[in-house]
């Protein structure tokens, strides 16, 4: 890298930390980036305060998409709630129904049956995989590479096949409720799945050649956005943004969740830090996740029990309790903390995306002294989704 | 039933279709007039038994009467026989009771089931006995009415006798 | 920066030739897949219109309306579910929770239609093109959202109750009353069922909550005699339950009898709360049986002096002389006329109108007269023999056993009849065996086949699990008597059909096919009759019939204005038949007795 | 988890411990223990990560809780630190300085649940909500039933009726 800004119009902070930036002197700028922007998925925008080209200032806003749905449970029975908590994060729904359910059978003292764990676990990498394909198309479009997400959105599209011969719905699958899942793996499911990870892997190996090694990606992406391995900690990085730090985390190591002890994979790593690596690192991650799907399938029961007995669902009340459930989503942690008070009724549901970190602190710190250009980059390189933030 | 062995007597004694048929009315009319004359003396509970059975014979008597002013009655009475009625014959009623001054609406209805009883027996016998013909047509007709009756009978029968089928 | 990041992207001009993949004619090519969430179907003949699909329906997507192809009837609302698909978010938790597996899901997505009011309709009955789709949504059989087994009732086992006059069923703990509580759907479709319409889904909803006192009072609204409905009910609310479809319905009588069981009598006086001023009305009741106790405490709440007439020496009716110990605790009985009692009301016992006090003079010391006399009498056969002198009535019997009076237990007996009073009579005689004779030896014979038992189906598994011998489809002919004259069997022939195509009686037998069951006692159980000869000739005479029976209005009045009648001298033999019977004649005689 | 509780204990006065599972524990605060203990799990512990800050409304005892979950990334377990603050004028010291990341969790609750954490950065910017006037809506006592109801039009033409009371009209109306 060999721009150095010229720091000597920079603002001066003030007394009380802020900055001192005089919009009438004419040497600052506004932008708004967002909320409707190729570089963000879903509705976020981010405010700007520019220097020239480069960003002395930015504030995250959101706002777009909240529906209060961690209310709107607190007046929800228990089995009620399962069909809402899939809104919250549309690219990769499963986590919430996984977390919901398995926060309430927690509190609730119901074992899921193992057939259903392994089913839940597929369906989880499915949708991590799918999460990563649009990562991918939206990383590329950040850089203007408009192709690979045409590319990716066909085999998604497949995947959703998938999902849909498996769970009965495309993106919203409702499959994964507090006891077990809904139903079996169709017949001749296994094949149809070998040929779309086929498709996905011949995808991304296209995606490879004209992304991964394009000159014009790597000039960009190399070096720039670098997460510093002091932020990790200060700022609750995890997933992809904390491995391509070198930090050794994954969720389905560290706590292991359904069948994962099982499968036999080690967390993908990378050194450093900047938007090529985390990109590099959800490529494999997405290709392991391939491997993991292989894995389950192969390693599945034939049959077995879909629903733990529950209780009849229509007057359901869980003691008083509280518990946190996480698993990891293709952007890092995702949790949920569920309270309970004894009623028919969840006392308090608070969803923990990772985004809620990584699109507003880390996102606000990263983003200063960037040049406006790679605004859109390094955003799209924390892969964040918007919903989880304000759920 | 006394007066069942002397009916049969005058029944064989005919030899005229309208004679027998005369006959088999007048039995129908002491019946019914029997019936009759019982119904004020019992409790006004079950007198609809026999207000019923009243109403039944007289039935049968106007159905007779107007067979026997037919000419073409054997035709109809051939027709009729075609398709004989299935005696269901429920045992426990046969023992004919003492129908004293108060009698009850069971033994009521016992006495009309083995008066109807000894009719159709009465009946099949003579057609029985009678050679091929008209009048073994009719015989076996009157035997089939009263088979239907008593079988109508037994179904009030079950129905008072084993209220609420407790 | 390599020579391969400057050349490798040009790979991507290899799909120039490649075939587009978009699907040329999506409205067409693309069905759903088998199991796909589209729009609903909904079987109309197997739908009860219980409405759970709207209740469990979190986008409040469902509305409950009657519709004209469908009639409301016992166990169905008439009501169907329309469902708006402005709201509708296709989570299939309707079809998860059916109580009857009508509700189903097509694999229909695709139909486009200009106006957004056709997106609110009724499945099944305004018709669409995907009505008869096999594919869709269906749930998988295992995947239930409310628990299609009742919680089982403990009772006694055999050996510990086969020589014991304990009452069998133990009672549900506080936890097994609670899950058995879940279970309901308080869909309300029991309350038409119920002869008094007691609030079922409220009382079960006071089990969950553990609030017995409101429980109480809302068992005493409607039925004062729920110590023994809770317990011997017929139930018939159970038949209509909405769970009853896809699995066991709620154990709703043994639900009554919780409640019942967890509040200390002596609160029920200050639960029920007292009864009105006085209004200086009299009112004579005849029979302290469950129709005529239940007018007197609906009368006297509301301020009337009753009086009821009891021929025996203690309440209760046939609940008290025909229905057995191990079934209904004297004590449980007590507790409920106790109750009635406490409220003001007046019992004479060991008086029999007619004979200790004239019909008359109620008619003058009172403003109304009710006549719940019950059906005390049994039926005889009258078969031949059957008057000999060991042939016995069950109600005779069990009435003995009740008044602890002393009788001929028999070593051997046989039953006929396959109603409840049967299993009575058949289940106390082998008690009493067991206890003197250290063996049972009961014959139960009936003309129907065991299936068809009017007997409870609990009854009939009980009674052959003590050692009674159920012989079915024998039809009576005749007790057999030695030459000594001592009785030694019943003659039975085989019973090949008993009713007819228009389900009326007409037993064919197969005379062919004899069997003597060898007795020394026949014990008689067909039916009962109410011996009315207090009437006197003269009121028998002015009051009008109908078909043996008092001719009565809907409210239970006769053709006589001062005079009531209720209870199964009316309507045949039920408890809570009777006791809505004694609510209805309360109700007309509060009204007659007032309206001046 | 157990062994950390006693530990603490020797320099803290703690509540009461809950252990949810073998790597969760919910540990119970008084308000000004919450910056000691945190600062002695992060540094000391290896409790570096902030998971989540959160608040219940135990509205019917007029409290807040606060839960504040630490990982421990080590060796992957978690404790909830729950500060239980009254809900009149409910205020709580920010841990901004300790986790930058928390000023965002303080900036929601202080939308959501009016919880004041004074010198939080941005603490009474509008983070969700734009426009609010009505009470925090995160609280027990804000309906949301009623809101919606005051909010938004209903679509016309809904009507419902309950099967108990159609069949108490249908086939009994006189109640008998």
């Amino acid at each position: 890298m060999t721009y150095q800004p010229d720091r000597s119009q920079y603002p001066n902070k003030k007394a009380d930390g802020s900055l001192d930036i005089d919009l009438k002197s004419g040497k600052f700028l506004k932008l708004w980036q967002g909320p409707q922007h190729p570089g963000i998925t879903g509705n976020m925008s981010v405010e700007l305060t520019v220097c020239g080209d480069e960003v002395v200032e930015g504030i995250t806003h959101v706002g777009y998409l909240h529906r209060g749905f961690e209310k709107l449970m607190e007046r929800r029975t228990f089995i009620q709630c399962f069909p809402i908590v899939c809104r919250i994060c549309v690219p990769e729904p499963d986590f919430n129904e996984y977390c919901y359910a398995a926060a309430v059978e927690e509190l609730a003292g119901i074992e899921a049956p193992e057939y259903a764990n392994w089913i839940r676990t597929l369906i989880l990498e499915m949708g991590r995989i799918n999460s990563y394909l649009m990562y991918c198309g939206g990383q590329a479009g950040s850089f203007g590479m408009g192709v690979i997400s045409q590319w990716t959105t066909y085999v998604r599209d497949l995947m959703l096949d998938r999902f849909e011969e498996l769970t009965g719905a495309r993106i919203y699958h409702m499959f994964i409720l507090p006891g077990g899942v809904r139903d079996r793996l169709p017949e001749g499911f296994a094949q149809r799945m070998e040929e779309t990870l086929c498709e996905i892997e011949s995808t991304m190996s296209d995606v490879y050649n004209t992304m991964y090694c394009n000159a014009v990606f790597k000039k960009r992406s190399v070096g720039v956005g670098v997460i510093d391995i002091d932020l990790m900690d200060a700022y609750g990085v995890t997933g992809p943004n904390a491995r391509a730090g070198g930090v050794a985390k994954d969720v389905r190591k560290d706590q292991p969740y359904l069948v994962y002890p099982e499968l036999d994979f080690e967390p993908i790593l990378g050194q450093d830090s900047d938007i090529y690596t985390r990109a590099d690192i959800r490529r494999q991650d997405l290709l392991q996740s391939v491997d993991l799907v292989r894995q389950i399938l192969a390693k599945m029961p034939e049959d077995g029990s879909l629903m733990a007995k529950i209780p009849s669902v229509m007057h359901w009340k869980i003691p008083r309790g509280e518990t946190y459930i996480r698993g990891e989503c293709s952007r890092g942690e995702y949790g949920y903390y569920l309270v309970t008070d004894g009623s028919g009724y969840p006392r308090r549901v608070n969803v923990r995306g990772p985004s809620y970190t990584h699109a507003m602190a880390l996102l606000e710190r990263m983003i200063v002294n960037l040049n406006i250009a790679d605004v859109a980059g390094l955003m799209v390189s924390l892969h964040t989704y918007p919903p989880e933030i304000e759920r | 039933m006394a007066d069942s062995i002397s009916g049969k007597e005058k029944l064989q004694a005919c030899t005229t279709l309208r004679e027998i048929l005369e006959q088999a009315t007048e039995f129908e009319r002491t019946a019914r007039d029997f019936y009759a004359e019982l119904a004020p003396k019992v409790s006004k509970k079950i007198r609809y038994l026999l207000d019923e059975l009243v109403i039944e014979e007289q039935a049968h008597y106007d159905l007779f009467t107007d067979l026997a002013d037919k000419p073409e009655v054997a035709e109809q009475i051939k027709l009729e026989i075609m398709t004989p009625p299935n005696n269901k014959r429920f045992s426990d009623c046969i023992q004919l009771p003492e129908l004293g001054d108060k009698p009850d609406d069971q033994s009521i209805l016992q006495y009309a089931l083995g008066r109807e009883q000894a009719a159709m027996d009465q009946y099949n016998s003579l057609a029985e006995s009678a050679p091929e013909g008209p009048i073994k047509d009719v015989f076996t007709f009157l035997a089939q009415e009263e088979t239907e009756h008593k079988n109508e009978l037994e179904k009030i029968y079950y129905e008072v006798v084993h209220s609420g089928g407790v | 920066m390599s020579i391969r990041d400057l050349l490798s992207p040009f790979s991507a001009w290899k799909n120039i030739l490649r075939d587009p993949v978009t699907i040329p004619d999506p409205l067409n090519d693309r069905p759903g897949s088998d199991r796909y969430r589209g729009f609903h179907q909904n079987d109309n003949e197997k739908c009860i219109g219980c409405g759970t699909c709207e209740a469990i329906c979190q986008n409040g997507a469902i509305d409950m309306l009657p519709v004209d192809s469908v009639a409301t009837k016992e166990g169905d609302s008439g009501l169907r579910p329309r469902i708006d698909y402005g709201r509708c978010c296709w989570c299939a938790l309707c079809v998860d929770v059916c109580m009857t597996g009508s509700l189903t899901m097509s694999n229909e997505y695709k139909w486009v239609e200009s106006d957004p009011d056709a997106f609110r309709f009724t499945p099944g009955v305004d018709k669409k093109f995907w009505d008869n789709s096999e594919l869709g949504y269906k749930r998988p059989e295992e995947h239930r959202l409310v628990s299609p087994e009742r919680i089982e009732m403990r009772e006694m086992n055999v050996e510990s109750r086969i020589d014991s006059f304990a009452e069998i069923v133990h009672g549900y703990s506080i936890e097994e009353a609670q899950l058995e509580a879940d279970r309901c759907v308080a869909c309300g479709l029991c309350i038409a069922t119920c002869p008094t319409h007691m609030s079922i889904p409220d009382y079960i909803n006071a089990v969950r909550e553990g609030d017995y006192e409101q429980g109480l009072r809302l068992l005493y609204e409607t039925n004062p005699f729920s110590n023994v409905c809770g317990r011997v009910c017929t139930r018939k609310c159970e038949s209509a339950c909405a769970s009853r479809h896809e699995g066991e319905p709620i154990a709703i009588r043994w639900l009554k009898r919780h409640i019942i069981d967890q509040i200390p009598h002596e609160k029920y006086r200050e639960i029920i709360g007292d009864p009105e001023p006085s209004t200086g009305k009299k009112v004579a009741i005849i029979g302290a049986g469950p129709a005529g106790l239940t007018a007197a405490f609906d009368l006297v709440r509301k301020g009337h002096e009753v009086i009821v007439y009891e021929a025996k020496a203690a309440a209760g009716g046939m609940t008290r002389y025909g229905i057995p110990e191990y079934r209904l605790p004297y004590d449980a009985l007590d507790r409920d006329i106790e109750t009635i009692v406490s409220m003001g009301v007046q019992i004479v016992y060991n008086t029999r109108i007619g004979a200790d006090i004239p019909m008359q003079q109620l008619t003058q010391d009172f403003d109304a007269v009710l006549l719940a006399i019950g059906l005390q009498e049994g039926r005889q056969t009258r078969i031949p023999n059957s008057d000999h002198e060991k042939v016995y009535r069950a109600v005779d019997l069990l009435d003995k056993i009740t008044a602890g009076e002393e009788f001929h237990l028999p070593h051997c007996a046989v039953i006929i009849g396959g109603g409840n009073v049967a299993m009575d009579i058949a289940r106390s005689i082998a008690r009493l065996q067991k206890q003197q004779y250290g063996q049972v030896d009961v014959v139960l014979t009936a003309m129907e086949e065991q299936q068809h038992f009017m007997a409870d189906p609990d009854e009939i598994k009980e009674a052959l699990e003590e050692g009674i011998i159920i012989q079915d489809q024998c039809g009576p002919q005749g007790c057999e008597i030695d030459q000594s004259g001592k009785l030694i069997g019943l003659k039975t022939w085989k019973v090949l059909s008993i009713f007819d195509s228009e389900k009326r009686f007409a037993p064919v037998y197969d005379n062919g096919d004899e069997t003597i069951h060898a007795c020394d006692t026949v014990i008689e159980a067909i039916g009962q009759f109410s011996d009315i000869s207090l009437l006197g000739d003269e009121l028998t005479e002015k009051l009008e019939w109908n078909r043996g029976r008092i001719q009565i209005d809907s409210d239970g009045r006769t053709s006589e204005s001062w005079l009531w009648s209720a209870g199964d001298c009316v309507n045949g033999p039920d408890v809570v038949h009777a006791v809505a019977d004694g609510h209805r004649v309360a109700a007309s005689i509060h009204c007659y007795i007032t309206a001046d | 988890m157990h062994e950390l509780y006693t530990k603490l204990k020797q320099y803290f006065p703690l509540g009461e411990l809950i252990e949810q599972r073998d790597n969760l524990a919910f540990i119970t605060l008084k308000q000004e223990q919450l910056r000691p203990v945190i600062l002695h799990l992060r540094d000391k512990e290896n409790y570096t990560h902030l998971v989540l800050l959160t608040a219940v409304d135990w509205l019917e005892d007029n409290i807040f809780q606060l839960t504040y979950l630490l990982s421990n990334r080590a060796n992957a377990t978690d404790i909830g630190l729950r500060v239980m603050i009254s809900r009149d004028s409910a205020s709580m010291e920010s841990i901004h300085d300790i986790w930058p990341t928390a000023a965002t969790y303080q900036r929601e609750l202080r939308e959501m649940f009016g919880i004041d954490f004074p010198d939080s950065p941005r603490v009474n910017d509008d983070f969700i909500l734009e426009g609010w006037n009505d009470i925090p809506p995160y609280r027990r006592d804000f309906d949301t039933l009623k809101y919606s109801e005051q909010t938004f039009s209903q679509r016309p033409g809904r009507e419902t009726k309950d099967p108990a009371e159609h069949m108490k009209q249908k086939l009994y109306p006189d109640g008998a």
